[in-house]
């Protein structure tokens, strides 16, 4: 095996510090809930539909209360109390609140405890529509052969979602394990989730729930046809992580990226927002039994991935422990990383391996997301066929879990048919030619990739030990990843967080705490 | 689809109609903004609207080479297009053994050869030899062919004599080497000295080669080409119909 | 070359003049000899004389992926081609600063963003921060120049309202998503909206990115435009002659 | 270093059972000489030219006294007498040997002493043509940076001389070592060698000594212009095998494909005259300081490259014991291989690892010749761009020696400008990105790597004591190498052959034996 020696008293020094880190934000969130969430929460139970203004239902209630200063209570209260008075459904319930002349301001009312209990139906629903998805997932995977490491993941990213399901079906033919359909460039940033198919984005296609369902539908097709589950994936990210992760949930999606700081860094969503939000779409993920990517390659396109990569390692152990707290199993937390030296770089190729390497080793019960080289891609599509080569040579023979195939028209545009079939095509020749590859290297001792994983084995520790002194706000404000800088209540999306109030109502998190 | 339904095909990127295509090519002049706007215009030329030049890059000193990715015009009417197909049924090697035996009542006698200074035998050994090609057998191991393979470098006129001398029933060339068309011509003074000679007729002729189709071995003067992926089988089924009659 | 003597330029595969090309595509069929041949035709349309299919695979159901190579027939005058070039002599850092000090006597004031929804900032970034490009430093590193770098996904509004507060001489705009040509829309939309305000006078505005030139930039209303491998003395030096006039 | 176990026992073996073959094929060619050895004994001594058809004086010449039974004397012989009756050169000697009513039908006539010294001027004349090209080869090399191996080995093949030196410097500005002009497919056939530059040929360009010139010249300001020496080669190979080393020797060629039994396999040319000629070219070719390079990487083309792999390496044993027969030092001695194992294969990669240390480490003193992948090239352009990324990098990992680049448009056209250019560039990109791979990796004990190598190294020793007990020219009638059969009388050019009389007279080859 082409293992390289990882000190494990580092590893468990990472972990604790990375635990203490986790503790702290956990307070915060633990005290907080945001628009985002909320609008989850009447999502699940039942406040579905939009206005004709394409305003869902879910934005107008939660603004409503919001704007009222009556959020930190959770959005259940009031639905809850409209059900004990007498609503006929959670959605009646909602539309009223959002619609009708005035809220409930929360007043004297019903009892918590009946409040409570007119909301268990709609919960229990709720937690079974999740359920039923996983369900029906473990059933279809089951029933078909296992797919074989790493996955091949690719996305496609027309716009429009009958071309995208069109290109999913291709993408199974030609051997996709599994298909992400790649956001509008601008949806991170937009406070509600678009309703229906969407035909026109740029940069890629809306995340709806109809457009999962399309997406879906067409995979299971695929999986059909070619004998092979055909996962799906989408964004569990950007303002509307957590109700994204509720669509997930309930259109059995198979992964969601979902990173707990990508949003602040790369998006510039506030930091409290995000950590908030981040906890209560991980708590979703888990029950559903989908497996999240995390966001670190992205790091190495802001920052330089030979200095930085002990970044990528230290962010993996603070999302991995801000997982767990979220209650996801180990085999749910995909750690996201990649192959983005520039390759000018003499021994670029050994650089990567050690990192890859590492990285499997650290994490030996989570798969791995392996991103391919995107940034120091050019034009020149034959040349980046080429460095796409070495970078499947890497996930293969250091055993990535799941591998996001790199396009020889990365830095062109999205993916076309024939790009896509052709990187698969690739995929499929370096993955057989070098299937046991791995399993043959030994590295030379004190060799460069022994010393290379050491050395960022040693600076990620060191690093943690210093986010976890300053903090994790205090570590972001400064620069600690990705090269971007964040205050603590600058960005995207700080108005919509709300301190929770003692009594604060969410009976889904409760029961996905429970 | 009905032959004559008008049936006009674009080319496909990721969106139905899109027309995108990839065009790649070299230009006699050193990078510049200049020679994007010149790359640009040529690919224009060809009928790519929007042209997006990926990369522009001296590949010599005084030589630019591109890549472009642009939206093609142009599309094909596919009803149009009436190719000659080889389209006979696949025999197995039983029912070919046996309808040779059956029908002709001895063997069929085929040469072989690659020819003119073509020495790539691999393709025509794949054909003719025992081994043969991806597990297909070849041809000599049918009870029904008796299989000369003349190997490779084998002039026409040679192979034409020994085609005689053999009571050739078929003969078989390959051609592997295409520079400047030179297959063409090797294939066309074949049919041409066979012609001559009065040995054409009654002969079966086949072509093959990894640049070779059945259109261009017919406008040849063939009676039938066979491309790259060829198997023995397919050759076999082909001969057996021709020399043995139709069912 | 003088610019009016027709310079007719073919492409150039391995002999002068043969106009070799290589075009890849996806149409909308199952593999088959037809396809084949539409292939053929479809490459005959864009101009290329003997196309040869070189690949001819299934790519999807129903789609068939095509390598063709194919002598074209076009050819592209470069004579004809008027480019408008940044061609300012580049300066040195000590040349810049010293001639914002001596013929402006202030610094300059650059706002830089990447607007709408793109998030990209490395471009801006090295274009902008201290740390460079490619072992360029950043403007930021100048004496001369103060720089306000907004980041990414400003919308122009904002970015036009904080150019005024701030008393900006040249405005900087990345954009790097151009699916759509989402940069050309959001481009014309800056200079629309600068002008309708009154503040695209007197302001020196340039426009950069991966899919950004020079004559691009000008089309939309910029004054200038840096594409791919762009280096902050690229800018420097531009920004130098525009702002404290001509040597 | 990635160095598999190579029993040195096993290895002696080999040398010794391929010294036994060489013998027995030396005794036959120290016995024989060819119209081919003749015309480059003339063609040194100072034959040069064509009549108005274009036939070279030293072919009308040679065979005139082939034709009248006399060759074995070695055409040197008439050319002395001619000498000593008075001719005042070389030339003259052999334009009135050749165009003269009648031959010297070497009756009675000057003593043999008398006749040898009158050669002296014009041996030490040819040999210091040789020397010449050497002294300055070496001063040229000397005055420039070494090379790094692998050296970027390119061909060039439009079949106008003229194109090809145009590429040839495009070559050089992309980073090529080494230029080789194919040759025209006719041209291993033809017992002659055409004079003059040429621009029409199919499949490559005429070898012709002015041919040569003008690449040299091309390859000289290439070197000047980009600090780097640019070795130039050529074929040293059919019919015209010791005459094309003479002119590649005096044109300060820096490498020939020269190979003991590449003529017989693959041009069916005949056995007997293709050893003889093989031995006299190398003779040249080793005081020219040229290298090499062996033609086993063509047996994988017709023969199955796992199945066989192990004739490679019997052969190159065998190559270079005829190879040491005709004294060239083993820094001359590239040996060829090749990468063409069905990429279809599962752990393909790890197979072509194993051959090329193996073949490294068998022949730690040699430049090994490596081979791309060429059979199994579709004209997938893109996909055959991938295959030549891994040829690459099992090239840079295992230190071949000498690497032709593999292009992407294998299966389709000699290479364009633009494939050449790619395919530096991906080289330039694997050689820097993997540069140290191979000190770094330790194969797995016993594991696949290991078994591959000591398999092939086993099946060699059978097969060279195989081929010993039966003669090497029993074992080429019975398809020993490259599954090609040939008779001992058949093929091309055995007319061509002549017993040695006694009194055999070749001043150019005792001086190159001396
Ligand atoms: C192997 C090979 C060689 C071997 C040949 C060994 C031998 N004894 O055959 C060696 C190394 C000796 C060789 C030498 C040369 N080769 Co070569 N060679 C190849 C190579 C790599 C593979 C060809 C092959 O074996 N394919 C496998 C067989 C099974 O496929 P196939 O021939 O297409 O055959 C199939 C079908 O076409 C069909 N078929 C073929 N013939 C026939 C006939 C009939 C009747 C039927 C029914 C069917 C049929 O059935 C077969 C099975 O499906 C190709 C590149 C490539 N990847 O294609 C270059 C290639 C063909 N060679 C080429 C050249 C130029 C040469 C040389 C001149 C110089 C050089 N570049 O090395 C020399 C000289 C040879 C000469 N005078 O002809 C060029 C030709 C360029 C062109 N299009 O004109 C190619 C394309 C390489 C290149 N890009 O330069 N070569
Ligand atoms: C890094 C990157 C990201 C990072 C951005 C991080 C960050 N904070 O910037 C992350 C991972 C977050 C990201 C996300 C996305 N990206 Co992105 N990304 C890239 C990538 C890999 C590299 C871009 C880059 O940094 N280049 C390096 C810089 C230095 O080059 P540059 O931008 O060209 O800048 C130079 C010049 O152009 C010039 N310049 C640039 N701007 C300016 C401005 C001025 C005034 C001047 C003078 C000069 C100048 O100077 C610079 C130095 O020379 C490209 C692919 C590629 N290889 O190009 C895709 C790419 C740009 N992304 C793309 C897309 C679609 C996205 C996403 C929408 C989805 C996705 N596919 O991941 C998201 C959402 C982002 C959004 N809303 O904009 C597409 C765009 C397709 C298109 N043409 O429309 C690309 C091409 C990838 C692809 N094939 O899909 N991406
Ligand atoms: C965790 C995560 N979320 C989201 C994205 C990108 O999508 P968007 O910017 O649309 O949120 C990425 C990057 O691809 C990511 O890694
Ligand atoms: C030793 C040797 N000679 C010659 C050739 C090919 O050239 P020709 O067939 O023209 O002799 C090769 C193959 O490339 C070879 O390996």
């Amino acid at each position: 095996m082409a293992q390289v020696p990882v000190d494990e008293s580092v590893v468990s020094a990472c972990r604790r510090h990375a635990a203490a880190i986790a503790d702290d934000v956990q307070t915060y969130v633990d005290r907080h809930t945001t628009v985002g969430v909320e609008r989850t929460v009447a999502r699940a139970l039942g406040a579905l539909g939009a206005d004709d203004q394409g305003a869902p239902l879910a934005n107008v209630l939660v603004d409503r209360y919001q704007a009222a200063g009556l959020l930190g209570h959770g959005i259940a209260l009031p639905l809850g109390r409209a059900l004990v008075r007498g609503a006929a459904s959670v959605r009646e319930a909602a539309e009223r609140l959002a619609y009708g002349p005035d809220i409930d301001l929360l007043g004297p009312g019903p009892a918590l405890g009946e409040v409570r209990r007119s909301l268990e139906t709609a919960t229990a629903a709720a937690l079974a529509a999740i359920d039923g998805a996983r369900t029906d997932r473990e059933a279809r995977k089951a029933a078909l052969p296992p797919a074989r490491e790493p996955l091949r993941y690719v996305i496609v990213a027309t716009g429009n979602i009958y071309d995208d399901a069109t290109q999913t079906r291709a993408a199974a033919f030609a051997g996709a394990d599994i298909v992400a359909v790649i956001r509008a460039t601008a949806q991170s940033l937009l406070d509600y989730v678009p309703e229906g198919p969407t035909t026109e984005g740029f940069g890629g296609t809306f995340a709806t729930q109809e457009n999962f369902r399309i997406i879906r539908r067409a995979a299971d097709e695929a999986s059909r046809e070619y004998g092979r589950y055909v996962h799906q994936t989408n964004y569990s990210s950007g303002l509307c992580m957590a109700e994204i992760a509720w669509m997930g949930a309930v259109e059995r999606l198979d992964m969601l990226l979902n990173d707990a700081m990508y949003g602040i860094l790369f998006r510039d969503i506030n930091m409290c927002r995000t950590f908030v939000d981040q906890y209560v779409s991980r708590r979703i993920v888990a029950r559903a039994g989908i497996v999240i990517n995390t966001g670190e390659d992205n790091y190495l396109t802001t920052a330089d991935a030979v200095e930085k990569a002990h970044t990528v390692l230290a962010s993996q152990f603070i999302n991995e422990a801000l997982a767990h707290r979220a209650g996801l199993a180990d085999a749910q937390i995909g750690l996201g990383h990649a192959y983005e030296i520039d390759p000018r770089i003499e021994d670029s190729f050994l650089l990567e391996i050690a990192q890859a390497q590492l990285v499997r080793q650290v994490f030996d019960r989570h798969p791995i997301k392996w991103m391919p080289p995107t940034k120091h891609k050019t034009g020149d599509i034959f040349q980046s066929h080429v460095q796409d080569a070495l970078f499947n040579l890497v996930g293969v023979t250091t055993r990535q879990s799941i591998e996001l195939l790199g396009m020889f028209s990365e830095a062109v545009h999205n993916p076309l048919l024939m790009d896509r079939y052709l990187s698969l095509k690739a995929a499929n020749y370096v993955f057989s030619a070098a299937r046991h590859l791995g399993e043959e290297i030994e590295w030379r001792r004190g060799g460069r990739v022994e010393q290379r994983a050491r050395q960022v084995l040693g600076e990620a520790h060191a690093l943690l030990g210093e986010v976890e002194r300053r903090t994790i706000w205090d570590a972001i404000e400064r620069g600690a990843f990705a090269d971007v800088k964040r205050t603590r209540h600058g960005g995207k999306g700080y108005a919509g967080v709300a301190a929770r109030e003692p009594g604060y109502l969410n009976p889904l998190l409760e029961a996905l705490e429970a | 689809m009905h032959p004559t339904e008008p049936k006009l095909l674009r080319a496909y990127g990721d969106r139905d109609g899109d027309g995108m295509v990839q065009l790649s090519f070299t230009l006699p002049l050193p990078p510049s903004a200049r020679a994007r706007e010149a790359a640009r215009r040529f690919a224009e030329a060809h009928g790519l609207h929007e042209p997006h030049v990926t990369t522009m890059e001296a590949c010599a000193e005084g030589f630019t080479y591109f890549v472009v990715y642009g939206h093609s015009r142009h599309s094909v009417d596919v009803s149009r297009i009436e190719v000659p197909e080889l389209k006979e049924q696949p025999l197995t090697r039983d029912e070919v053994d046996q309808r040779i035996k059956t029908r002709l009542g001895r063997k069929i006698v085929l040469v072989g050869a690659c020819t003119g200074s073509d020495a790539h035998t691999v393709g025509i050994d794949a054909i003719l030899n025992y081994k043969g090609y991806a597990g297909d057998k070849g041809l000599e191991s049918y009870k029904g062919f008796e299989v000369h393979n003349l190997g490779a470098q084998v002039e026409n006129a040679a192979l034409a004599a020994r085609a005689l001398a053999l009571g050739a029933d078929a003969v078989l060339v390959s051609q592997v080497v295409t520079q400047r068309n030179c297959h063409k011509e090797n294939g066309a003074a074949l049919v041409e000295l066979l012609t001559r000679k009065g040995q054409r007729d009654g002969l079966v002729l086949l072509f093959g080669g990894p640049r070779i189709d059945h259109k261009l071995a017919l406008e040849l003067g063939f009676d039938a080409g066979f491309g790259p992926g060829t198997k023995p089988s397919d050759v076999a089924s082909f001969l057996v119909h021709r020399l043995c009659g139709e069912a």
